[in-house]
């Protein structure tokens, strides 16, 4: 019975996340992407698409806004003045520009998640922002409630759609995840097919993945190896030393170190003021003030 | 990895389905379903196959010719993507955009799958043994200095075969073109350090100051020194390297450098003798002759000829002298002008007097086996079969690898050239627009399809030779891989001697064997062996080592500035974007819509210009205008980019192909068609950054597919892409 | 004793009213003036009513019954089906969360508020009805009815009441 | 008045009662004869009974690709042939002479489905048999058919089992004992279920139940 | 000037509205057949975008929502006008609502069946629309309670139901009378179904005073919790310009707004199409058109209040939007939306246009366009200008399959109105007669008292 599950299990059912919670275990997938170090290659996106079953949209539709990059890479040009709507105010950008790869966040309180009228995006027991294709019924809420606006919507059914997929294009085709018909979101998983056969196998095993077992595919591919991903709980992990490094904590909306005046850090994330608890740490780029 | 001994091309066979359908999982069924589709079964199966499970193999990126090593992921017998291999000392596990598109290349849906032979404008499918036929027939009676082939850089055993063909054939034309090569650099190399290519270290470099070399996007090994960078940031004893870019039109690597440097195009040279006298005048000891010969390149001189304040050249000078060693490096920019040789003589005596020969640059070793070392691409080659195609001394030629008809400019009439040849044979993957103009097309075997050896001219440790298999069976059954056609070839003229090698795959695996004590043990087994070389994809080996033989150069002779033109006022740079090159690889849509890193445009090409020179031209992004040189015009839209120097106009290459395919057709424009024919007057080489342009809007406006937004490249005050001053942050303490 | 049905049209309310009065004044025999005399009226009239009686509505308390049961049902099966969803957090909120499921319950409340509501009135007012025995259709367009029921024996003096008040016409049910 | 105000919350509570019990966990659904999928036509009429039942066959002989990844997938045809080439007795029966004449055109045979889950399902064979069978000693029979149902006395397999989603949150909701039963050790760790760490009861015997976020089976 | 010709026959009340059910004039099916051909360019538009997927309608990354949640929302606001008449002026007991509340409510329904078919449009799998519906399934799968899509669903419903509830009961009275008067035919067994059996006993009337009195006690928070939460999709959102407090009496404010001018526009229309000058009086429309100039000042005050509370708060992103509406490439439709929204109901003020009603028409018009904006100016901008500078789309421009889609909906909201008009009594006799009644009681008990006759207000 129902009244009795929901007393029973009351506490449970009242508890919230992330913020004085405890924290994921066994895993809790993060990231940190050091931009000191991304040259905005795009190897990671290409790596994303051929990974993901992601479709090449033609010009077109990259034209209305169609295009399906779950992983693109922004650049912006240091200004002096940042509130002008002008690209740049110098004359030449003499420091060069800023590259940032952008990706699905995995907001441990994602906006996406609440507005979802059929519940198909949830946040897992590892910490991901789950995407349950064939739940979504297409209502782009989830988008529209994104601040990074990282999620991308199947305008079109691409499976079917000329030129995609053509022929033996087909056979590219990752065959790990599911191909995404029209009408359905989609998002970076982080590449939640490659976590799920390393989290069954070392379940095989009976241990937990160590770091460097469950790579994704922008990682893997990365020239520069900015990117870093892992488990965030793992104190051996490499995306765990580099978070507590810059002192970066995951369920802060404010970290202590911004408040001091100049704590030497350059780990922050994105739009963190919203409360979401995005779990990409990015590091700044560092400009030489010698030259 | 693959580590039993069972037959790597029987595994094809077992791991091939013939044709199983792949299901487009997710479009398919809906619903828990019985008896509707059937199951895939083996007849028989290799004790690793197993459905649902994917293998691993190494090969050999062939995208470019930084000789990356793959691995392939392999499942139900197709290739899903390609993945570095981090026993390569080349890659280290890594890759580019580029090498992972080579499943496209593979995939694609416009590859030539039958020998066709021209009949009036239209291809003819004939058989192979027909095609075989005709060339032995057209070859009949012509002298072997008539036939020429052209090929892009080519090593390995391909090579050892290509040339025993020709030495078969009496011929000794075989010209290797490349578009995009450091032709001029290499050869200023030999000069001063006595080598062509040597190592650099820019991990080992405390300042690298670098002359439009764009080592993280197109240049000589990217991914190799895109791990170098990354170190190199990181810094050897936590001061982070500083990356300074001088060059007229931004790159990547110039997007990444602490401080980039606009300078006006072909003064490169004149910059780097500036900061030579600089550092002199702070204090660094400069060898007499050295010193004497940059004395007149005082820092307002320069200054004034650059476009360089003299506050960073000082700077500069100081940070130069200051942090040791250093490296500089020399790109395509310094390269492409009538002065490129000189340009790049400044630059590398540069290097000679901060003392970095020996240290961040290094001899490479040389290959232990010459016949298999890479013959080297340059574009003097073009001009040579240009030549010769319109003098009418060749009769025959075969081409491979190469597409001379859209990369060469438009003024050398290589098009019109080529039909004076009596018979054209392109080996080619795609009808691009050489294979258009040939007689003869031959389909060839993908890259992951074939076997093969390569040997990169990069070689950042030792030599590694890197080893080509299958990844998967053909695709299509009529295509052949180049080095069993040209063991077929061979074996019409020289029968006996190539009558062991059933196929090219037992020519290589025999020539290997045969040199198997170099790479292994001797009491190995020659099965082991083999298959540990397959399982490994690369076989590294030591070479010999060379030291470099610094040689300072006595005299530079830099024009006091460069050609310019009343008529033409603007100066045209043909960017090499990291992904589309010299275009062939524009028809694999991941690169195509893979937006340019700097403008974030898809899919189609832009003129780019300086927003201060566009507001005097009228011109606002998006606008479609006119670039007309002496040979020609071409439109495109219009984007408006701070990075450029306002005399100076950039369109990217690669795109604007007529042929070639349903992704390449059509998108963009060709700017080598317009290229003025100026060369290097040492070399030979076409300069590429000699073309003059004027520009005008053609009134039509279009919105500019791109991936970025509204607000451009601004932030518009928030915390998103931030940076941070070197002396505020504390980097020794990261993870 | 057998009944009859006996239907007299007015013209307006004043006459209707002085009917009832004297109905209510007069006793007559085999005629209840508080069960047997149905007023049918074009509109609503409220001061006629009050000349019939205290006559309880209860249609409130099925509002009040179907409200509650609204909100209550609503918010256990909300609640209930939260629980029951694999505990799929989303969005860091519980997993039954209070606002949205107020939100609901409101919804609920209304929606059970109403329809019960509805039900009460079908209930209450007897609807849907058959025909009564006598009907006319100038009741639904500008005169006021009065039916009465009553015993043969009472009829006459009905009829003559009604007469008496310059009733229209007067309908009167065959006799059995 | 009194009288109804009971009426009404009698009423209620049981509204109330029979509301949270429509949103009570999903109705199981009957394993019935109207349960059990179409007959599927094979192309040659494989005995399991024979086979699993008489002959006493483990599962995994055949179906080995069962515990090394996603798909239990069909045996290779080698595998049949491995045994019967040396069994004279049943040679030239009908079924074993058209094995033999798929077996010599090298041909693989086109078996059919059986069970077939929708294209965005991803079940893992692997994790199933491991977790059950090597983890738990689990009788093969038993954890296999758990969703394939009683094959053993079947000839053609044919579905017994609804394979809704639901039904398969009937046993990923229930609480397994995640200590090992003479088999792998069963590490507990990795047994979280809606962020929850696995129960320990009194006895000291650890719990939990099977995954149950959303992508674990919907990638 | 009177509301109402107090010497009004009530069986010339009956024949007047009763004429309007029979057979229609050619003008009516000149405006059925114009709206069926609205409604097929829409359903064409609709099978196009439902056959190659949503991109057709232009909608894109950013601008996930568009037109149709822009129109679903208009169409939401619109159906709050019924209400506020039947609800709301039932409870303050104005009676001149009486000839004019029917179609009003009316329209109420109708506008909300527009606006659900605009929900369904919009989804991108509209074939599993039944997903988001709470049903117990073998799947064990609910829909998510905390979306306030749901909560949008939830209201929607409750509104509807309770709406054509309201409706009905409000009209089984007047469906008696069509029942008697009406000739044997289909017409009648329908009316005579409906009617259930009414007779206007007083058992009737008394259990049927407080029903309508509760129902409409009902109504009046649910219409406000509709907007309320319609606005909440928005504010609860945490985007920059939806993500504001004052939303919902906002919307509730604009939902009444262009209710009323809805009000306006059909008024006129069925004054004339179906010759109910005597009924809808132009001393009525003066009333209609005096809360409507009401309700919109109180539109545009809370319209200020919303943007001056973002340009006097913190809130940089928010202010962005506001600045981005009010200067970028929205920036005509913006204005525009004010200049509808509140310049021109400065017209309403003047005594001498509140009666004319060329003049009304088109004001109503114009007042219904700026609502129609307001609502697009607040979907689209801040998708256009949200958090995150680098997805800033401001060249997105809706294809015309939304267009289509939105047109058409005009013509489906016509097409049932126009039908209910002649299905059923769009003024309500019985209710009618007791204005006629009351109101000559009252001017009987004025000249009683020796007092000169004024209108009841």
């Amino acid at each position: 019975m129902s009244v009795t599950n929901l007393l029973e299990n009351w506490s449970e059912f009242r508890h919230a996340h992330p913020v004085g919670d405890v924290p994921h275990d066994p895993y809790k997938w993060a990231m940190s992407i050091d931009l000191d170090a991304c040259t905005g290659c795009n190897a990671c996106s290409v790596a994303c698409y051929a990974e993901n079953n992601l479709p090449v949209v033609g010009k077109e539709k990259y034209a209305a806004g169609h295009s399906m990059h779950w992983m693109r890479i922004e650049r912006y040009w240091p200004v002096d003045d940042t509130t002008s709507l002008e690209p740049a105010t110098r004359e030449f950008p003499d420091q060069g520009a800023q590259f940032l790869p952008m990706m699905c966040q995995q907001c441990e309180a994602a906006p996406c998640e609440t507005v979802c009228p059929v519940g198909a995006t949830n946040h897992t027991p590892d910490g991901l922002n789950s995407q349950a294709y064939n739940r979504c019924v297409g209502s782009r809420y989830c988008s529209a409630n994104c601040p990074f606006k990282v999620r991308y919507f199947n305008w079109y059914d691409y499976p079917t759609t000329e030129n995609v997929w053509p022929a033996e294009m087909t056979q590219q085709l990752n065959p790990d995840i599911t191909l995404r018909s029209k009408g359905v979101m989609e998002k970076c998983t982080f590449c939640v097919q490659r976590i799920r056969a390393g989290e069954r196998s070392v379940k095989n095993e009976g241990r937990v993945l160590k770091d460097g077992e469950v790579q994704t595919a922008c990682q893997q591919v990365c020239p520069t190896g900015a990117i870093t991903f892992g488990n965030l709980i793992d104190s051996e992990s490499k995306v765990h030393q580099q978070w507590k490094a810059q002192r970066v904590e995951l369920t802060a909306d404010e970290q202590e170190k911004d408040k001091e005046a100049d704590s030497g850090l350059r780990g922050y994330r994105i739009l963190e003021e919203l409360r979401a608890y995005p779990s990409v740490m990015y590091m700044e780029r560092v400009r030489e003030s010698a030259i | 990895m693959i580590d039993n001994n069972f037959d790597r091309r029987d595994f094809l066979k077992v791991l091939g389905w013939g044709g199983a359908a792949v299901a487009l999982t997710g479009c398919g069924n809906t619903s828990v379903q019985d008896g509707k589709e059937t199951v895939v079964s083996y007849v028989e199966a290799a004790a690793y196959v197993a459905p649902g499970i994917s293998t691993y193999f190494n090969s050999t990126c062939a995208q470019c010719e930084a000789g990356c090593s793959v691995t392939g992921r392999v499942r139900e017998g197709r290739v899903l993507k390609l993945e570095g291999n981090a026993d390569s000392v080349i890659n280290r596990g890594k890759m580019c955009g580029l090498g992972q598109a080579g499943v496209q290349h593979h995939y694609n849906p416009d590859r030539v799958r039958e020998p066709l032979l021209r009949n009036g404008d239209k291809g003819e499918t004939i058989t192979w043994e027909k095609a075989y036929e005709l060339i032995a027939q057209k070859l009949n009676g012509v002298s072997g200095d008539n036939i020429d082939f052209m090929t892009g850089t080519i090593s390995g055993h391909l090579k050892v075969l290509l040339s025993n063909y020709m030495d078969s054939l009496a011929s000794k034309n075989h010209f290797v073109y490349e578009a995009i090569s450091p032709a001029v650099q290499r050869a200023a190399n030999l000069k001063s350090y006595g080598v062509e290519m040597p190592r650099f270290h820019i991990n080992k470099a405390k300042v690298v100051l670098s002359f439009g070399a764009d080592f993280l996007g197109a240049w000589v090994s990217p991914v190799h020194f895109s791990q170098q960078y990354a170190q190199f940031r990181k810094g050897s004893d936590g001061q982070r390297g500083v990356l300074v870019q001088v060059e007229s039109k931004m790159t990547l690597t110039g997007a990444n450098a602490d401080r980039w440097l606009v300078v006006k195009p072909g003064t490169e040279g004149v910059l780097a003798l500036g900061v030579i006298n600089a550092l002199g005048l702070a204090g660094l000891s400069l060898p007499a002759a050295v010193a004497a010969m940059v004395k007149p390149y005082d820092k307002e001189r320069v200054s004034q000829e650059t476009g360089v304040s003299t506050d960073h050249l000082v700077k500069l000078a100081a940070i130069l002298k200051e942090r040791s060693p250093s490296l500089v490096l020399l790109g395509s920019a310094a390269e492409g002008y009538a002065h490129g040789s000189q340009n790049a003589a400044a630059i590398n005596l540069l290097n000679q007097v901060l003392g970095n020969v020996g240290k961040t640059i290094e001899a490479a070793a040389s290959v232990p086996f010459p016949q298999v070392a890479p013959s080297l691409g340059n574009s003097a080659a073009l001009r040579m079969v240009n030549n010769r195609l319109a003098d009418g001394q060749t009769k025959v030629l075969f081409t491979y690898g190469v597409n001379p008809v859209f990369t060469a400019p438009k003024e050398t009439n290589f098009a019109a050239n080529m039909a004076k040849a009596g018979f054209k044979v392109a080996f080619a993957h795609y009808l691009d627009e050489t294979a258009l103009q040939a007689d003869l097309v031959l389909p060839l075997d993908s890259a992951l399809e074939d076997w093969g050896t390569h040997i990169a001219e990069y070689q950042p440790d030792g030599v590694q030779i890197s080893i080509q298999q299958p990844l998967m069976e053909k695709l299509h059954a009529n295509t052949r891989g180049m080095g069993d056609v040209l063991l077929t070839l061979i074996k019409k003229n020289r029968a006996a001697e190539y009558a062991a090698f059933e196929d090219y795959y037992a020519y290589v695996r025999t020539a290997l064997l045969q040199n198997k004590r170099q790479f292994a043990d001797v009491g190995v087994d020659d099965e082991v062996f083999w298959n540990d070389l397959l399982s490994a994809g690369l076989v590294n080996v030591a070479g010999t080592s060379n030291k470099l033989v610094a040689k300072l150069a006595s005299e530079i002779k830099l024009p006091a500035a460069v050609d310019t033109d009343a008529k033409f006022p603007l100066r045209l740079i043909p960017s090499v974007t990291a992904s589309l090159r010299d275009g062939r690889h524009a028809n694999q849509p991941w690169l195509q819509e893979s937006p340019d890193p700097l403008t974030t445009i898809v899919w189609d090409s832009w003129v780019e210009i300086h927003p201060k020179k566009a507001a005097e031209l009228g011109i606002v992004e998006g606008d479609i205008v006119e670039v007309e040189s002496k040979n020609g015009t071409v439109k495109a839209q219009a984007y408006l980019f701070n990075g450029i120097h306002p005399d100076a106009v950039s369109i990217p290459l690669g795109r604007g192909h007529d042929a070639m395919g349903r992704y390449a057709k059509g998108f963009g424009v060709n700017p080598f068609a317009i290229l003025d024919r100026v060369f290097d007057d040492e070399t030979g080489e076409l300069a590429m950054h000699e073309t003059l342009v004027k520009i005008s809007k053609t009134g039509k406006r279009v919105i500019v597919v791109k991936d970025e937004g509204a607000a451009g490249g601004n932030q518009h005050g928030k915390k998103i892409a931030v940076n941070i001053a070197s002396d505020q942050v504390e980097l020794s303490g990261e993870a | 004793m057998s009944q009859r049905h006996l239907l007299a049209l007015f013209s307006n309310f004043d006459e209707a009213e002085q009917v009832i009065k004297e109905l209510r004044n007069t006793s007559i025999k085999g005629f209840d003036v508080n069960n047997d005399l149905v007023v049918k009226s074009p509109i609503e009239h409220p001061e006629v009513e009050e000349m019939l009686g205290d006559k309880p509505v209860y249609v409130q308390w099925f509002t009040l019954f179907g409200a509650l049961m609204g909100g209550l049902l609503g918010f256990f099966l909300i609640s209930g089906a939260q629980a029951n969803f694999y505990e799929q957090i989303k969005g860091g909120k519980p997993i039954v969360p209070f606002p949205p499921n107020f939100v609901l319950t409101y919804e609920m409340f209304i929606l059970g508020g109403v329809f019960i509501t509805i039900l009460g009135f079908l209930v209450c007012a007897g609807l849907p009805a058959r025909r009564s025995p006598l009907y006319s259709s100038k009741v639904s367009e500008d005169q006021i009815g009065i039916l009465v029921k009553a015993d043969d024996a009472a009829i006459s003096t009905l009829k003559n009441i009604f007469t008496k008040h310059e009733a229209l016409e007067i309908q009167e049910e065959a006799g059995k | 008045m009194y009288r109804f105000i009971r009426f009404a919350i009698l009423l209620m509570g049981l509204l109330s009662a029979s509301s949270s019990f429509a949103a009570d966990a999903h109705l199981e659904p009957l394993t019935t004869a109207d349960d059990l999928g179409p007959v599927v036509e094979q192309p040659i009429e494989f005995p399991h009974n024979r086979h699993a039942k008489d002959m006493g066959i483990n599962c995994i002989y055949c179906h080995t690709y069962s515990r090394r990844g996603n798909v239990a997938g069909i045996p290779p045809m080698q595998k049949c042939i491995g045994c019967h080439q040396n069994i004279e007795s049943v040679r030239e029966t009908p079924r074993i002479k058209k094995l033999f004449e798929y077996w010599d055109a090298k041909k693989a045979i086109p078996w059919k489905k059986v069970h077939d889950l929708p294209d965005f399902v991803r079940f893992n064979h692997e994790r199933h048999i491991k977790r059950f069978v090597f983890q738990q000693n689990r009788p093969v029979q038993e954890v296999c058919g758990a969703c394939h149902g009683d094959v053993k006395e079947m000839t053609v397999a044919r579905r017994q089992k609804s394979l809704a989603m639901g039904w398969c949150m009937s046993c990923h909701e229930k609480e397994h004992v995640v200590v090992a039963q003479g088999g792998m050790p069963i590490g507990t760790a990795a047994y979280w279920y809606a962020m929850k760490k696995p129960a320990v009861k009194a006895d000291g015997t650890v719990v939990a139940k099977g995954p149950n976020d959303c992508s674990s089976c919907h990638y | 000037m009177k509301d109402i010709n107090e010497d009004i026959a009530w069986a010339k009340i009956n024949k007047d509205v009763l004429k309007s059910l029979e057979s229609p004039r050619k003008l009516y099916w000149v405006i059925l057949a114009v709206a069926i051909a609205m409604i097929s360019v829409a359903v064409g538009c609709e099978v196009y975008q439902y056959n190659m997927g949503m991109g057709v309608s232009n909608l894109n990354n950013p601008h996930v929502w568009g037109l149709y949640i822009a129109t679903f929302i208009f169409w939401i606001g619109m159906s709050h006008s019924g209400t506020l008449l039947s609800a709301i002026l039932h409870l303050m007991h104005a009676d001149w609502r009486k000839p004019i509340y029917r179609f009003a409510e009316a329209m109420t329904t109708f506008s909300l069946m527009t606006a659900g078919l605009f929900v369904m449009v919009h989804l991108g799998r509209l074939w599993q629309f039944y997903y988001s519906l709470p049903y117990p399934n073998d799947r064990g799968l609910w829909p998510n309670f905390q979306s306030p899509l749901l909560w949008d669903a939830m209201a929607i419903f409750t509104y509807l139901s309770s709406s054509i509830l309201f409706l009905f009961v409000g009209m089984i009275p007047d469906l008696a009378i069509c029942r008697d008067n009406m000739h044997d035919g289909w017409r009648k067994k329908l009316y005579t179904w409906l009617s259930l059996g009414w007779e206007g006993t007083d058992r009737q009337w008394r259990n049927f005073r407080i029903t309508y009195l509760t129902i409409a006690c009902f109504l009046i928070p649910l219409a406000v919790s509709v907007h309320s939460i319609v606005a909440s999709d928005f504010a609860m959102s945490q985007q920059p310009g939806w993500h504001v407090t004052s939303f919902p009496p906002y919307f509730v404010a604009g939902a009444l707004y262009s209710g009323c001018a809805a009000i306006i526009t059909l008024f006129i229309i069925l004054r004339y199409t179906f010759k109910f000058e005597e009924y809808m009086t132009l001393s009525i429309l003066k009333k209609t058109v005096r809360l409507t100039f009401a309700i919109a000042m109180i539109w545009t005050y809370l319209n200020a209040i919303e943007f001056a509370s973002v340009w006097y708060g913190h809130d940089q992103p928010s202010k962005d939007v506001l600045i981005q509406k009010a200067t970028g490439p929205y920036a005509p439709f913006w204005w525009g939306m004010i200049f509808c929204g509140s310049i021109v109901p400065l017209m309403l003020a003047f005594k001498r246009f509140q009666t004319n009603i060329p003049v009304l028409l088109v004001t109503s018009l114009l007042l219904n366009l700026g609502m129609w904006l307001e609502r697009w100016m607040i979907v689209a901008p801040t998708f256009s200008h949200g958090y995150y500078p680098w997805t800033w789309d401001h060249n997105q421009w809706p294809s015309w399959v939304q267009w289509g889609i939105v047109f058409g909906s005009f013509g489906w909201f016509t097409l049932l109105f126009m039908v209910f008009c002649k299905v059923f009594p769009s003024v309500s006799m019985y209710e009618v007669k007791e204005m006629v009644y009351h109101r000559s009681r009252a001017t009987k008990k004025l000249e009683a008292s020796g007092m000169q006759a004024k209108g009841a207000h």
